[in-house]
This record gives C-alpha cells, sequence and structure tokens, in this order.
C-alpha cells in the first residue's frame, strides 16, 4: 500500500559551535540521522556557506523543510536559517535534551565521550521521528517495511 | 597591517564544514592547535557567530591578524572574515592539502578515524606554521603571554 | 468573625497569619487578620489549613497571599514556603512593632501600645503593592528602570557591568538594591566562564539569609555553582522564568535572569562589604584578563 | 573587602583520611589553590590559600567523599568587620 508521502528532502543543520562540547553533541546527532537513521530523506548543508548568502545553500534551504539543532543560548543555527529566507519549522537546543537527561553530559569538544553519545542518540531518534511525521510517513508503519 | 600597540593574539577561523569530511578535519586541527599547540595564543573564531553573535567576534577579529582554514574551494572563512572584518593574514584549503599529500582515500565526517586523526594532525601542523611565520614577522607580540 | 463585609470592593488578597498563642505578636497577628475580614479579605485558618488544604484552595488561588507572622520564628511563611505559595506581601509584627518603637511583649496579652497601631498595619497590608512579584510574568513596577551597561573586552569576550544602581561581592553576585528590597544574580562574567546555564535550584522562600550564604545554586554544562548573597534578607520571591528557562541567565544576566528577591536586614552594614558598580568593573577588568583561559573551557 | 586578603583565613581543609585523590576540585579551581604532590605521602595539598575566592565553596561541591571543609562564613564576616575597624582606627 504505497501512501501519499512527500518524498521532498528534509535538511538538518547542526550549529558551527567549535567553542563548547554541546555543539560537538549537535553534530553528531545529525550525522546519526542523515547517515543512519533517515539517509534517504535527510541531508544537511554548511551553516557557514548558508551565512555567507550562498545562492544554492539558501534555494536548497528555502525549498524544503529544515530541522536545527543549536549547540547554546546564541542558537546560531536557527538565526542564521531564519536570516537565509524561511524560519526553520523545528529548532531544537541541546540544552533542552540536557535538562531531561542530567547525567549524559558531553565531556569535551574534541571528544564528548559516552555521555555525549548517548544524548546525540536521543536527539537523533526524535529528529527521525519528526521527519517521518513531516514526510507523512507513519513511523509504526515504516519499521514494519 | 599595522596596528597601534601589537597585539598578543592570532585568532583563527575555521570553517563550520558540517556537510563535508573535510570541514571536520579543519574544525578538529583548529581545535588541537587552540588546546594544544598554541594554547593562550591562538583564539578560535566561530563563523555563524559573526552574524548571530553580540559582535564580540567581529570587533575582536579587527584587532588581531587572521589566518582562516577552509574545508573546501568555497573558502567560506575567508570570504567572510573578508566581508566582515577586513584583511586575512594568510589561509589554508584543506581540499587543496590533501591534493598536494596525494589523498584520494574517502574520509569520513562523522566518524574519523585513524587516517582523518593523521590529516587532522598534519593540518594541525602547518596551521602552527602560519602562525610561527607571523610570531617572525612580528606581527603579534608573544613577550607577554610566554 | 463578623460578616458584615464593608461596601469597599474587596481587595483580591487572601491572609494567612500565624496563629502564636504563647506572645503578644501571635495574638497582635490574629487581631490583624480580624480587622481585613471585616474589610471582606479572606482569612486562612493555618491549623484547618494543614489539614485539609483543599479547604481554601478557591481563595488561596484567587488573591495574591499576604503573610503575617506573629515573630521572627515565622511559622505562617514557613507552611507557606512548604506548599509551595508564593508570598505577596509579609509582615512580621515583632519587626514591625520594633520599627514604631514598641516591643511585643512575652505573654499573649494584647497591651494598648499594640493594640492601637494594629489598625494602620492593616490598611498598610490592604493599600499598598505586593513586595514581592505577584505572578510568573514578574509584571512587577520595582527594579523595572533601564540599566545602563559599561563594556570591555578580553579576546572576543565582551563583558557588561551595569552603571549603577547594583552591588557586588567577589565571587561576582550581585544585589540590586531598591528601598528595603533587593534582588540577587549573577555577574556577565560567570555565565560566561561557566557556560550554558542548565538548572537553577531556587531557595526557599521565607529562608533567613546572611551576607555570603548561599541563595540557591545553579547547574550548567561545564560547572555547577552557589549563588553568594552580596546582601542580607529573607528570600521573599524567586523568578519562576529562570526556574523554568535558566538559560535566561545567559540571555540578560543582570535583568530578566535575576534569580532571588530578598526584604533586605543589613545593608547598610552589608554595604561596606561589598564593591559598587565602577568598583566592580575594575575588580572584573583584572580578573577576566589574569584568568582569560578559564573562558576556554571545552 | 578593604582587608588585605593576607589577613582573612578562607581556604579549603582537606580530611586526608575521607580524600581519594580523585583530584575534581583540583580541575575544577580555575585559581590554582591545590597543587599535586604525586611523590609525596599527601598526594594534594592547598598549595595557595591566597587564591582562593573567600567565600567560594564550590571546589567543596565536587568532593565526592566529602573531604573538603571551611571555614564558618558568619565567623569570617564578622572578622573581616572587625578588621576593617581596626584599620580606621589603627590609621
Amino acid at each position: 500500500m504505497v501512501e501519499q508521502t512527500n518524498s521532498k528532502k528534509v535538511y538538518v543543520i547542526p550549529c558551527s559551535g567549535i567553542g563548547k562540547p554541546t555543539a560537538s553533541v549537535g553534530r553528531e546527532a545529525v550525522y546519526r540521522v542523515i547517515e543512519d537513521k533517515r539517509p534517504e530523506c535527510a541531508d544537511t548543508i554548511c551553516l557557514g556557506l548558508l551565512t555567507l548568502g550562498d545562492e544554492e545553500t539558501a534555494a536548497k534551504v528555502r525549498n524544503s523543510d529544515v530541522i536545527t539543532i543549536d549547540g547554546c543560548a546564541k542558537d546560531c543555527a536557527s538565526k542564521n536559517v531564519e536570516a537565509s529566507g524561511k524560519p526553520p519549522i523545528i529548532s531544537h537546543r541541546v540544552h533542552d535534551y540536557l535538562k531531561e537527561h542530567r547525567d549524559l553530559k558531553p565531556e569535551t569538544v574534541l571528544d564528548i565521550g559516552e555521555p555525549g553519545k548517548k544524548l546525540a542518540e536521543v536527539i537523533a531518534e526524535d529528529i527521525a521521528e519528526e521527519i517521518d511525521q513531516l514526510q507523512g510517513k507513519d513511523t509504526d508503519h515504516r519499521e514494519g517495511e | 597591517m599595522e596596528m597601534d600597540a601589537r597585539p598578543t593574539k592570532v585568532g583563527v577561523l575555521s570553517c563550520s564544514g558540517e556537510s563535508e569530511a573535510e570541514g571536520t578535519i579543519t574544525r578538529n586541527a583548529v581545535r588541537l592547535v587552540m588546546e594544544k599547540y598554541k594554547p593562550g595564543l591562538v583564539v578560535s573564531l566561530c563563523l555563524p557567530l559573526y552574524l548571530a553573535g553580540d559582535g564580540g567576534e567581529r570587533d575582536f577579529a579587527k584587532k588581531v591578524p587572521v589566518i582562516t582554514v577552509d574545508g573546501c574551494e568555497k573558502s567560506c572563512a575567508r570570504l567572510a572574515t573578508e566581508k566582515y572584518s577586513g584583511e586575512v593574514e594568510s589561509y589554508l584549503d584543506v581540499r587543496d592539502l590533501l591534493k598536494q599529500w596525494d589523498v584520494t582515500d574517502k574520509l569520513s565526517r562523522s566518524h574519523p578515524g585513524k587516517l582523518e586523526e593523521e590529516l587532522t594532525e598534519r593540518v594541525a601542523q602547518q596551521i602552527v606554521k602560519l602562525v610561527d611565520h607571523l610570531i617572525e614577522e612580528g606581527k603579534v607580540d608573544i613577550g607577554g603571554e610566554g | 468573625m463578623a460578616d458584615n463585609r464593608t461596601g469597599k470592593d474587596p481587595v483580591e488578597i487572601v491572609v494567612l497569619p500565624c496563629s502564636g498563642l504563647d506572645k503578644e505578636a501571635g495574638s497582635a497577628s490574629r487581631e490583624i487578620s480580624l480587622l481585613l475580614s471585616e474589610r471582606g479579605v479572606p482569612v486562612v485558618c493555618p491549623v484547618l489549613y494543614q489539614r485539609s488544604p483543599k479547604k481554601y484552595e478557591k481563595e488561596l488561588g484567587a488573591g495574591r497571599l499576604v503573610v503575617i507572622d506573629g515573630c521572627k520564628t515565622g511559622c505562617a511563611s514557613k507552611l507557606a514556603a512548604e506548599r509551595g505559595l508564593k508570598i505577596a506581601r509579609k509582615l512580621t509584627v515583632t519587626e514591625a512593632a520594633k520599627a514604631l518603637g514598641v516591643k511585643a511583649g512575652k505573654d499573649p496579652h494584647l497591651t494598648e501600645a499594640l493594640r492601637e497601631m494594629l489598625p494602620s498595619l492593616a490598611e498598610e497590608l490592604l493599600a499598598s503593592e505586593p513586595t514581592a512579584a505577584p505572578t510568573v510574568d514578574g509584571a512587577e513596577t520595582a527594579f523595572s528602570g533601564a540599566v545602563g551597561y559599561r563594556e570591555f573586552s578580553v579576546d572576543k569576550f565582551l563583558f557588561r557591568v551595569p552603571v549603577s544602581g547594583f552591588f557586588f561581592n567577589e565571587n561576582d553576585c550581585w544585589a540590586r538594591v531598591e528601598g528595603v528590597r533587593a534582588r540577587v544574580g549573577v555577574s556577565d562574567y560567570v555565565q560566561q566562564s561557566a557556560s550554558d546555564v542548565i538548572f537553577f535550584d531556587p531557595p526557599a522562600i521565607g529562608a533567613e539569609v546572611s551576607i555570603f550564604d548561599e541563595v540557591g545554586s545553579l547547574e550548567t554544562t561545564k560547572t555547577a555553582l552557589d549563588i553568594i548573597s552580596p546582601v542580607s534578607g529573607k528570600v521573599t520571591s524567586v523568578n519562576q522564568q529562570v526556574v523554568e528557562a535558566p538559560e535566561l541567565i545567559n540571555e540578560d544576566p543582570y535583568e530578566r535572569g535575576w534569580a532571588v528577591e530578598l526584604e533586605l536586614t543589613d545593608f547598610e552594614s552589608d554595604r561596606e562589604l561589598l564593591m559598587d558598580c565602577p568598583a566592580y568593573f575594575d575588580y572584573l577588568k583584572q580578573k577576566a584578563e589574569r584568568e582569560h583561559d578559564e573562558l576556554y573551557g571545552g | 573587602m578593604g582587608v588585605p586578603r593576607a589577613k582573612i583565613p578562607w581556604c579549603p581543609t582537606i580530611d586526608y583520611e575521607k580524600c581519594d585523590y580523585c583530584m575534581e576540585c583540583d580541575e575544577f579551581c580555575p585559581h590554582g589553590v591545590f597543587e599535586r604532590r604525586d611523590d609525596e605521602e599527601k598526594k594534594l595539598v592547598v598549595a595557595h590559600p591566597e587564591n582562593c575566592v573567600v567565600f567560594c565553596r564550590a571546589c567543596g561541591k565536587t568532593c565526592g567523599p566529602d573531604a573538603l571543609s571551611f571555614p564558618d562564613k558568619k565567623e569570617t564576616t564578622d572578622l573581616i568587620k572587625r578588621l576593617r575597624e581596626e584599620g580606621k582606627d589603627g590609621g
């Protein structure tokens, strides 16, 4: 039974922070989504390229749903996506997940450690489900395939 | 780029490069230089914070010599610095470096392995060379910092 | 209890007096609540409230809570704190009497000297606007004046210090003083060196604090630290917005990111141990330059 | 606070019965109060008490076995006030 799905790609964009371990967690989560969990319908872009106004990247963002994951309250990912013309449809912050999982604090920028990886996994799972909802796929059905 | 008092810091701006394997190498190399090779001298800057930040990054980049390290030919770090802060002292293009070093293997952006770590270390050494060059040229005063 | 509600429209407050029967101040507390009930103010009986809180749910939900403690033991405010009630206005009879040169007696008999001041104390409770931020959104007239800032930067970090109205201790915590009240929070330096705040564990409302005591603690992505109060006083309210969204401390450490509000008890002598804004600006400039590596923790 | 830091007795005291040398406190403290002595019997010492920020007890919070203690805050405040008075009259 083929469902009517909106097969357009969803862009999942982390912030580019290199000063905070929480930013590294955001990136790890995005890689897990676009490489392991939903490789066929999710991808990412370079935030720097978008910040500079690269037309090709800006077009990708404008014509598809975008989910951002920011590593701190400065919200560079969601702010820069919004500045490019369309706000993200969903924006996450690593902190909100840290509040729910007080024990999963990432260790360092270069190595988030086991707790950081577990936190990234939790975030990646959420984003994967959001992508399914955005694409009109019923997640249970999808597992059954 | 002459300045009134000689600056005591060097700004190194890496591209964010989330979608490219060279981006991961670039970011990690800059972090390595800052944490391990030139602590207290090299300050890492963050590109999107240029726009979203409170101006601290942009003002700082105007006051110190800036080296940019880009992961690919798009040169976001270099273009952004020229656009928002001013001249770039020197810059690196990691994709170009890898070509020079005849690296043809497929690199991973999310699971950097032994090869990626080795390349990160080599890129970090290149950055250190550029920083030392600035010191020799007297563009940065490391007297006080030590 | 007299039921003749006076013509005056009932001011939307509800009063929780202590039921002290051992000392004069307790009797005074009860007497004031009777005066208020004659003006249409609902009164919560502390003993009955302990046994069946449901009974006063409506009144406590509708009005702004006024607590009357006979003495510094503060049974009524402790009861309110245990039940997580937000205290809008508080009166401690022994303190109010002392301020008017009257010493409350050791036995429950109500002396003339104390009795004659009760109507004015009751009136004051009815008339005055609440001492604490009454609601979550903190629509509070006090502490709403604009704050000017001075800035300095170390490397790429920008630090702001208010121009006036704030006092600081060496633990980089501030107290913004207005009249007998003060709000306490942490400085821009703390929020940058400790990084992003993910938890604020507030102190108990009604807690007695002397200068340099801890008033709540913060947990950030990097560390955990206590807020060290620059002033002595009693905790009258806590910023609920920061409890729910602690990152507010990073975004606006001096204004919306205030943590705790206190009723000052000893500011004159506290003041001597504190730095004013210009002094803290110089102190922080040296400290930030000396310890800026700490800002780069990864 | 208007009193030379050296005159204020404020710094952590290590209870070596409890301390397990996890070094969390030393890693935490940005002011370099502690110093490690790997080759000595007491592997961690309070080498620079004068660097400790008066009334700060943050390192105590990082100590699992609760081996760090501090002077009483009230007494320290009163001492500072007394020293300030003496400072004024003694002048």
